[in-house]
């Protein structure tokens, strides 16, 4: 079971989270072509290792936040608020 | 050596020290007409209808472990083709025929039981949703039945069909035809066939690279060394964005892991394949005995063949919820699967923008019912540079261009589906 | 009989339920107003605006709460807070303590209705807690005056210590009231507990 | 009946008193302390089961979680339970265990043909056969025998009476195991002021010295025992956990643990659970979970009566029972050797040691006592076959080098093979293991997650080693959980034991066709790995599944290694070669009841109540889930049926006026400088432009286009708002909008939290809505006061009480309406009061389904049937309110081809022109074809509409909106209906709405 560290109220378990998803997806502007807004809305690149995601803690504090994870092994690696990076930049 | 009761008889008397190898461990050749990544059911399916019906006999079967060894052999076995929408109706029942003739297709006996699948429903929503989708059904030329509670506690006395439930049943949608397959005799069974047909079915052989040249596939690195082909198959499920990148592609997948268990073996108590889609649950019991059961994914992304408990206790919690006499019996084992998990919750079985390069995968909670279809039009696909009619929906670009096959109507958050 | 008989056990009516012993104590903590705090924790002008409204400081530090005259003030996430009160008359009007925070760069919810508290108090209250709520109720991590969300069970709850532990507040929302109150006296029973007479939060 | 086989003294059952238990019907008497099989074996049962595939007698092989074959069901009502381990189930009065597994009777089975035909049933014989005739009936027909003859206990088939609960634990240091690792590793941690855990499977602590002679510090185990436990447990933070089995070792150090609360007890005591299951988080584990003994192959090493050795010792030395009379034990280091002494202190004849090993080998302290002691001991031979039919008779010895085997009567047999440290939970940890050669097993050796191991489960076979281990990890683990160690403490100390080596022998070579069983449990051979390496089944994981070695309740845990030897030996590689299987969850089975805790039956999700709910159940009403909301369906009166209730309820509303229960739709508030600006970005329509003091439809769309949502907002004050969802979406929508604020747009200034538990709200419609509502509010409600779409704040008259209030001017029916908010603690009084209010006009109260009726008849979607997840708002017949003014989530990839195409499905209304609308309907152009039939659409909704007296419905069609007019026909093969129907537009009465402006 997930112990996830929430930036802000500490390590919580797994239960009290809601799963976001990638976390590295940048959202393009309103006007862009459709096949930016494409890439964003349905491709991943679904890294077998460190994935950086998105994890609601929404039986907590109600933040958003990200997470680095191996999605080879489970071991979390750093969490952060969404507006920092996570520590050694982008996966 | 054809297997039947006389052979088994014969082999009996030379104490079974005659049996030949149901497949070779040869080693790779330089080159094949076509390779296949990924020997699981769809992999080796494919090599084995590349064979079969195209003739393409200079196959190989590339396989990072054990044949069998990924969602194929460790799934909970159903099968079935209740699905609403046309192409994953066709598609499935397309498969559901092939599943019947299997064994004798393939001489192994793959044990197709088709007892049922019944999917329970708990409310007047839910029931028009299954209505109309056993209407489909029954449009499209597929067996489909509703069933009254009355009728399910008759039939299951188990079932707790009583209006205190927490999500009182109210009726079901069954599938006489649906129902499950020894999972490890599809593998296997499989495995035989092409091998028999001459394809190389190679173990322990992954492919780490695909080398591209001018645009199209001249190859695959592996860890037993270059092998070139032109032709080259994806079929390895939870790790079908690995393998896509390798040619540069991204896909509307995410890899999530699935639990499954099973309890300890006691006489038959339940004899058909109950599902509800409002508590997350499935259950059937197998021949040995035990109830196999499974619900939701952990929901996060992972390669990691094994979950947490959060997911398992719900899924036990929603089987004592509709089994309330099974709280006795006990958990066996429990483990996990990576699913491919596609953003519209059906599969890919087509061309990727690659010459050579074709893919069967995207397959979610359900690829192991898809098995000899996937096998069979993904050896089309790539025989014939084109999709079959049956496949046609399936493509990467049905998601750019606004096609989606979403049976859930849930959107593109891949682990809803 | 081995079973906890459904009609007492998760009884709201004061006395005692479940084995004989009593060491455990459960009530409602009534409240009155509970007003929901939004905004940036470094304004000034927002501390001061909710200093003048609660006249009490709001607590910076995760999992803390603060008091005033009647209100406590419990740490909900870096930019909410929970201003509770037992009586309303220690909160005054709503909509223009809002518009006040409101121009302070802040957001005021009333939220008063929401929630419905029960105390747990005696030796087992840390292990009748843990029988639902994946937190740590150990002293050196869950003491006076810290507050902490979570769930009991499946429902989100807000768990409060006032006082030293045993001592434990649960805040959950009134629609699961019925079920989580159920859970904890079932949690309860084997220990024997004793159902006290409302009284007000704090 | 007396207990036979009973010594006078020795182990820690309680002679002085006597427990009456029965098995397979025949009564027995055993003492507090023994464990069902002890008991058993005090009386002289050694045949207690029959196995899965021949149904050969089977007997107790082991003293512990390793037993493959002793496996009963418990009778006791529906408390019944199959598949128990005798040898872990404790004996109560009155305890009624049965064998399984056989027909009729344990001693005359007829399922034992099975093993005169086994030439015929070599591992995977099913996959080979069964295929004649063609077909899957028939199948399903050898199906049906082959399910009936395999399995072993049976499954209650009555509701379970207990229940069972969960507990999380945290600590910093939880120690699995407490025998004499165990127990000096909790104490050394929690020398150190560790926070410490201590779980044992068994019910009394001493692991595998419980009862034993050697001395620890001196003194007999059990006086060290019980003063390590005393410490243990008046230290506050150390929580002593006896009949608990780890089962489960998940990520960051979560591990799943099972506390037997009341299985030693006929039925749990008041209120206490069965069996609880503690999540516990722990700082780092120490795994001192001993070690598990392994047999030897060889024919007929599964009769009644052949045990492994440490087995038989512990009979002797914990229980105090004499499993034989004469023994043969055979092994292949010293270990057996203390079974030895022991069974021979307890006056059994040890007729023979047949030691696989040279002489040279036997130079340990325990051989050189067996020697002195006058125990023949036959160095460099073997058991070669035993003999028996439902019990051993006696065993063919052979000397390895060569030569006639020589027959020894004997009533026990006693194998050591060796000794497998228990690393299920080290490697469920993702811990690495790596082959000890000299020990000839598996030892752990890194892991990634914070665990050590310690005592026999790290490979330390020596009481003195192990107990320095022990002590040594407590502190070490302690250190790693941030606890220095105090003062130095020396480790507990026992007399050392000099050992020979050990040497690796995993079977007995036999004549053909001879059954030497390596997995006793599934009935796997020495010949069915040998096929299974011949047919290509090599790896490992092959062997498994197709031999289903190590597959059964037992997992293995005597027989894997063996196999596994087995295979590499057949395929000539090293055994680390071949390696081990996966070890997986659970260590030892676990009841589903406790797996799913306080989660069971009516309690699997919670329940939400809206502050009516009492009210609508002391009015009959019939609830309704709505997602986890109870809800009212409709108010039946007495003789009434649902359908008629909702279609009075539908009626009266159009007629007179209603009150729904609205409590559980999703309410959002929002404040801040920018939530105009959000909503425009959320919502396809416009919001700029909403005032204050009225409220106004939206719409929602998910980034892939599709209709995500609808509901209203309101703009209550010039930087307030508040937003409604539909009641499935509403936890949905509030994260959508916490996820676009917190991590897309976190420069809007915008608040939001949820005040869905502050309100409660019921909407009043019909055209004497106003008339009752003006008796109870305080404002002016007049059209000109309170036009469609205002908002405003009042106060309502509850008799002598004002409760505060907001009133909205909206309508879902059609009718003239208002929905009025009131904090929920005055949910009930406002309805009561409106209730009242409404008698004079004939108010009803009307529930979900006249709800819908009247939703229908107006031609409103809603999320599910009509908003499905794979429509677009213009397939809804609403793409006019998609904004060309803004942007909004969605709106990009609405440009994709496919979701402009005229071919879309989109929304029509339906009506029936005879008979009536099925249920789950199809549209098709012609029924009479051939399947597969083309589709072109499906009723979404539909209902008599009492109001127009006709079946109506809502659908979805291809190119819909162009066939208004048409005839088509609605199918329900389910339901074997088909209907014609009028298509045209979705609004059936007052398409201009002038009933709700009134
Ligand atoms: C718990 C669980 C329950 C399920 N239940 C059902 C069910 O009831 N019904 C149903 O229809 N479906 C079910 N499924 C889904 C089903 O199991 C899968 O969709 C299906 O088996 C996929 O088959 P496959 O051949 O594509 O994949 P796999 O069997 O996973 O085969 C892919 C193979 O590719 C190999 N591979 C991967 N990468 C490489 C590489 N780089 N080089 C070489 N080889 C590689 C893997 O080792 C693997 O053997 C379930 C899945 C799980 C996990
Ligand atoms: N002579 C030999 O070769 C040999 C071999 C093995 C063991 N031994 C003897 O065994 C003892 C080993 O001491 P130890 O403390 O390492 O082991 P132990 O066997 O004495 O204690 C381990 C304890 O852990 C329990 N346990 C195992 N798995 C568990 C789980 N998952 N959950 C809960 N409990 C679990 C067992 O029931 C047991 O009580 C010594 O007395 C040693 O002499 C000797
Ligand atoms: C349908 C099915 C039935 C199974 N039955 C058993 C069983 O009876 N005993 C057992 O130990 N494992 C059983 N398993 C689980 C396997 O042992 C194994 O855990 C699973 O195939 C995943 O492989 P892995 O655990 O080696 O990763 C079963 C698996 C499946 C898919
Ligand atoms: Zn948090």
């Amino acid at each position: 079971m997930l112990l996830i560290p929430c930036p802000w109220c500490g390590s919580r378990n797994q239960v009290e989270f809601t799963y976001g998803g990638d976390a590295t997806l940048k959202r393009p502007p309103p006007d862009a072509p459709v096949e930016a807004w494409y890439e964003f809305v349905y491709l991943r690149d679904n890294p077998c290792g460190p994935h950086d995601e998105l994890w609601l803690h929404s039986a907590g504090c109600r933040r958003w936040l990200k997470v680095r994870r191996d999605t080879r092994t489970h071991d979390i690696l750093a969490s952060a608020r969404p507006d920092q990076a996570l520590p050694g930049g982008e996966p | 050596m054809r297997y039947s009761i006389f052979s088994l008889a014969r082999n009996a008397l030379s104490r079974h020290e005659h049996w030949p190898l149901a497949w070779r461990s040869p080693e790779p050749k330089r080159s094949y007409e076509a390779i296949v990544v990924g020997g699981g059911g769809h992999g080796l399916a494919t090599a084995y209808y590349l064979a079969k019906e195209h003739e393409i006999n200079n196959v190989a079967v590339l396989e990072k472990g054990w044949l069998g060894g990924g969602n194929t052999g460790r799934n909970t076995t159903i099968v079935r083709s209740n699905y609403h929408l046309d192409p994953n109706a066709h598609f499935y029942e397309f498969s559901l025929k092939l599943w019947e003739t299997l064994s004798q297709e393939l001489n192994f006996n793959v044990m197709y039981s088709a007892r049922g699948v019944l999917n329970l429903v708990h409310s007047p929503a839910d029931m028009d949703a299954a209505i109309r989708r056993g209407n489909a059904m029954c449009l499209n030329g597929i067996d489909a039945k509703f069933l009254s509670r009355d009728q399910i506690a008759a039939w299951i006395p188990e079932l707790d069909t009583s209006s205190s439930a927490r999500f009182p049943i109210v009726g079901g949608l069954l599938q006489p035809r649906g129902g499950t397959v020894r999972h490890d005799a599809v593998a296997w069974g499989y495995a035989r066939a092409a091998d028999a047909c001459g394809v190389d079915i190679i173990q322990n052989c992954e492919v780490t690279g695909i080398r591209l040249d001018g645009g199209a596939v001249s190859g695959v690195d592996t860890t037993r060394g270059f092998i070139s082909t032109r032709k080259l198959g994806i079929a390895v499920a939870g790790n079908s964005s690995r393998l896509a990148a390798m040619a540069g592609i991204r896909l509307p997948i995410e890899s999530h892991v699935l639990q499954a268990m099973v309890s300890e073996p006691i006489k038959p108590v339940l004899d058909t394949v109950v599902t509800s889609g409002v508590v997350h649950f499935y259950i059937s019991q197998s021949d040995k005995g035990e109830l196999v059961m499974g619900g939701d994914l952990d929901f996060y992304n992972s390669y990691a063949q094994r979950g947490n408990l959060p997911a398992l206790e719900h899924v036990v919690a929603a089987c004592l919820a509709l089994f309330p006499s099974f709280g006795r019996l006990r958990q066996l084992r429990s483990w996990g699967g990576i699913m491919d998990m596609t953003m519209d919750g059906s599969p890919i079985i087509a061309k990727l923008p690659v010459d050579g390069l074709t893919m069967t995968g995207g397959w979610c909670y359900g690829g192991f019912k898809a098995t000899p279809a996937s096998g069979w039009l993904h050896a089309y696909t790539m025989a014939r540079g084109e999709p079959h009619r049956l496949n046609a929906a399936f493509t990467l670009e049905r998601f750019a261009e606004g096609r989606m096959i979403d049976e859930s109507g849930t959107g593109p958050k891949a682990w809803a589906h | 009989m081995s079973e906890a008989d459904p009609t007492t056990i998760g009884s709201t009516a004061p006395g005692h339920y479940g084995s004989a012993s009593t060491a455990l104590f459960l009530r409602e903590a009534t409240i009155a107003t509970a007003w929901n705090v939004h905004g940036d924790a470094g304004s000034a002008s927002l501390r001061a605006e909710v200093q003048r409204i609660a006249r009490l400081v709001l607590p910076m530090a995760a999992n803390t709460t603060s008091k005033g005259e009647g209100v406590t003030a419990l740490w909900l996430g870096p930019q909410s807070w929970l201003l509770v009160a037992a009586d309303a008359a220690a909160l005054g009007d709503f909509a223009g303590a809002r518009d006040a925070v409101n121009a302070a760069g802040g957001a005021l919810f009333d939220v008063s209705a929401s929630r419905i508290a029960y105390a747990v108090d005696g030796a087992p209250a840390a292990a009748i807690m843990a029988a639902g709520c994946p937190l740590d109720f150990h002293p050196r991590h869950f003491g006076a005056g810290q507050c902490r969300q979570s769930l009991y069970g499946r429902v989100p709850a807000l768990f409060y210590r006032h006082r030293e532990p045993p001592d434990c507040t649960m805040l959950v929302a009134r629609s699961f009231a019925h079920d989580v109150w159920r859970s904890l006296c079932t949690a309860a029973a084997p220990c024997g507990y004793t159902v006290r007479a409302a009284a007000p939060f704090g | 009946m007396t207990q036979s086989h009973r010594l006078a003294a020795g182990g820690i059952v309680d002679r002085s008193r006597t427990l009456d238990f029965s098995f397979d019907g025949a009564a027995y008497q055993g003492h507090p302390g023994d464990m069902l099989a002890s008991a058993l074996l005090a009386n002289g049962v050694h045949l207690v089961g029959r196995s899965f595939k021949y149904h050969r007698p089977r007997g107790i092989v082991t003293a512990g979680a390793d037993e493959p074959n002793a496996l009963v069901q418990l009778a006791r009502g529906a408390r019944t339970e199959p598949n128990t381990r005798a040898t872990q189930q404790e004996l109560y009065q009155g305890l009624a265990a049965a064998s399984q597994n056989r027909w009729p009777s344990l001693r005359f089975d007829v399922g034992a043909l099975n093993d005169v035909l086994s030439p015929l049933f070599p591992a995977g014989f099913y996959y080979k056969t069964f295929m004649w005739p063609p077909g899957p009936r028939w199948w399903l027909k050898y199906e049906h025998a082959i399910r009936r003859a395999a399995g072993l206990g049976h499954a209650p088939r009555n509701p379970d009476p207990d229940h069972y609960q969960h507990r999380h634990a945290h600590c910093d240091v939880l120690v699995i195991g407490g025998g004499p690792a165990g127990l000096a590793a909790a104490q050394s941690a929690a020398r150190c002021g560790a926070r410490v855990i201590l779980c044992d499977e068994n019910a009394a602590f001493g692991g595998s010295v419980r009862g034993a002679a050697d001395a620890i510090d001196g003194a007999p185990p059990a006086s060290w025992i019980a003063a390590c436990v005393d410490q243990l447990a008046a230290n506050g933070d150390v929580t002593l956990l006896p009949r608990t089995t780890a089962f489960g070792y998940y990520d960051q150090n979560l591990v799943g643990l099972i506390e037997r609360v009341a299985d030693h007890l006929p039925e749990p005591p008041p209120f206490t659970p069965r069996q609880r299951l503690w999540h516990v988080r722990a700082g780092i584990v120490v795994l001192a979970s001993g070690a598990l003994e392994r047999g030897i192959a060889y024919a007929g090493n599964d009769l009644p009566g052949t045990m492994l050795a440490g087995a038989a010792q512990a009979y002797v030395s914990r229980y105090g029972v004499k499993p034989g009379t004469r023994a043969v034990i055979f092994a292949n280091n010293d270990s057996a050797y203390g079974a030895a002494l022991q069974l021979h202190n307890a006056g059994v004849t040890v007729a023979a040691i047949a030691d696989a090993r040279p002489q040279a080998a036997l130079f340990g302290d325990h051989p050189q006592r067996a020697r002195a002691d006058g125990i023949p001991i036959l160095p460099g031979s073997a058991i070669v076959r035993a003999h028996g039919r439902l019990r051993v008779a006696g065993v063919d010895l052979v000397s390895l080098g060569g030569g006639a085997a020589r027959r020894i009567d004997c009533d026990l047999v006693c194998v050591s093979g060796g000794w497998n440290p228990a690393v299920h939970l080290y490697s469920q940890s993702r811990g690495k293991l790596r082959y000890d050669d000299a020990l000839a097993t598996f030892l752990p050796d890194v892991a990634p997650q914070a665990i050590v191991a310690a005592g026999a489960a790290n490979g330390k076979f020596d009481l003195g080693a192990i107990l320095s281990d022990g002590h040594a990890a407590g502190f070490v683990a302690a250190a790693r959980a941030g606890f220095a160690a105090p003062a130095r403490h020396a480790a507990p100390a026992a007399d050392a034991v000099s050992t020979g080596p050990l040497l690796p022998l995993w079977s007995v070579p036999a004549r053909r066709g001879a059954k030497c069983f390596v997995d006793w449990q599934n009935d796997v051979t020495v010949a069915d790995v040998a096929l299974a390496a011949r047919e290509g089944y090599r790896s490992v994981e092959h062997l498994k599944r197709y031999t289903t070695l190590g597959m059964g309740t037992d997992q293995g845990k005597t027989g894997n290694i063996v196999g596994l030897a087995l295979l590499a030996a057949e395929l000539g590689v090293a055994i680390p070669r071949v390696g081990t299987t996966t070890f997986r969850p659970p260590y030892t089975p676990v009841t589903l009841g406790t797996l799913a805790g306080h989660e069971a039956g009516a309690d699997l999700e919670p329940t939400r109540h809206s502050a009516m709910h009492d009210w609508h159940v002391e009015h009959g009403a019939r609830m309704l889930n709505a997602g986890l909301w109870k809800r009212p369906h409709s108010y039946p009166r007495p003789g009434e049926s649902e359908d008629d209730a909702a279609n009075r309820e539908a009626k009266n509303v159009r007629n007179r006026v209603g009150l729904v229960d609205v409590s559980t739709l999703g309410k959002i508030e929002l404040q801040g400088r920018d939530v105009a600006e959000f909503l425009n970005r959320v919502y396809i329509n416009r919001w700029d432009t909403l005032a204050v003091g009225r409220c106004r439809y939206g719409v929602m769309l998910r980034d892939d286009g599709m209709v995500f949502d609808d509901g209203t907002t309101s703009r209550l004050s010039a930087t307030h708002y508040l937003m409604t969802t539909t009641t499935l979406n509403a936890v949905n929508v509030m994260q959508h909008l916490e996820y676009l604020l917190q991590v897309e747009w976190p420069e809007l200034d915008v608040f939001a939290t949820s005040v869905t538990e502050q309100w409660a709200a019921a909407a009043l419609s019909g055209p004497m809505a106003r008339k009752v509502l003006a008796t109870v509010v305080s404002i002016d409600v007049s059209n000109a006061a309170f036009p469609f779409l205002a908002v405003g704040d009042c106060e309502l008259a509850a008799g002598k009480a004002r409760i505060p209030a907001r009133l909205f001017r909206m309508s879902y029916s059609g009718e003239l309406a208002y929905e009025i908010h009131v904090p929920v603690t005055h949910g009930r009084a406002m309805w009561e009061a409106v209730m009242a209010a409404g008698e004079p006009f004939g108010i009803m109260a009307y529930g979900t389904e006249a709800m819908s009726t009247l939703r229908i008849e107006k031609g409103h979607v809603v999320v599910g049937p009509e908003a499905d997840g794979r429509t677009t708002a213009d397939d809804l017949g609403m793409g006019k309110l998609v904004s060309s003014a803004k942007s909004c989530i969605g709106k990009p990839l609405l440009a994709r081809p496919a979701l402009t195409s005229p071919d879309r499905w989109q929304l029509v209304g339906l009506t029936a022109i005879d008979g009536m609308i099925p249920r789950g309907g199809k549209l098709v152009a012609d029924p009479g074809q051939a399947a597969p039939i083309p589709m072109l659409g499906h009723v979404s909704s539909w209902c008599w509409s009492p109001n127009l007296d006709a079946s109506i419905g809502l659908a979805l069609l291809e190119r819909g909106r162009a066939r208004h007019g048409e005839t088509l026909w609605a199918v329900s093969p389910l339901a074997d209906a088909r209907v014609r129907v009028r298509v045209g537009p979705p609004c059936f009465i007052d398409p201009e709405g002038e009933r709700l402006r009134v």
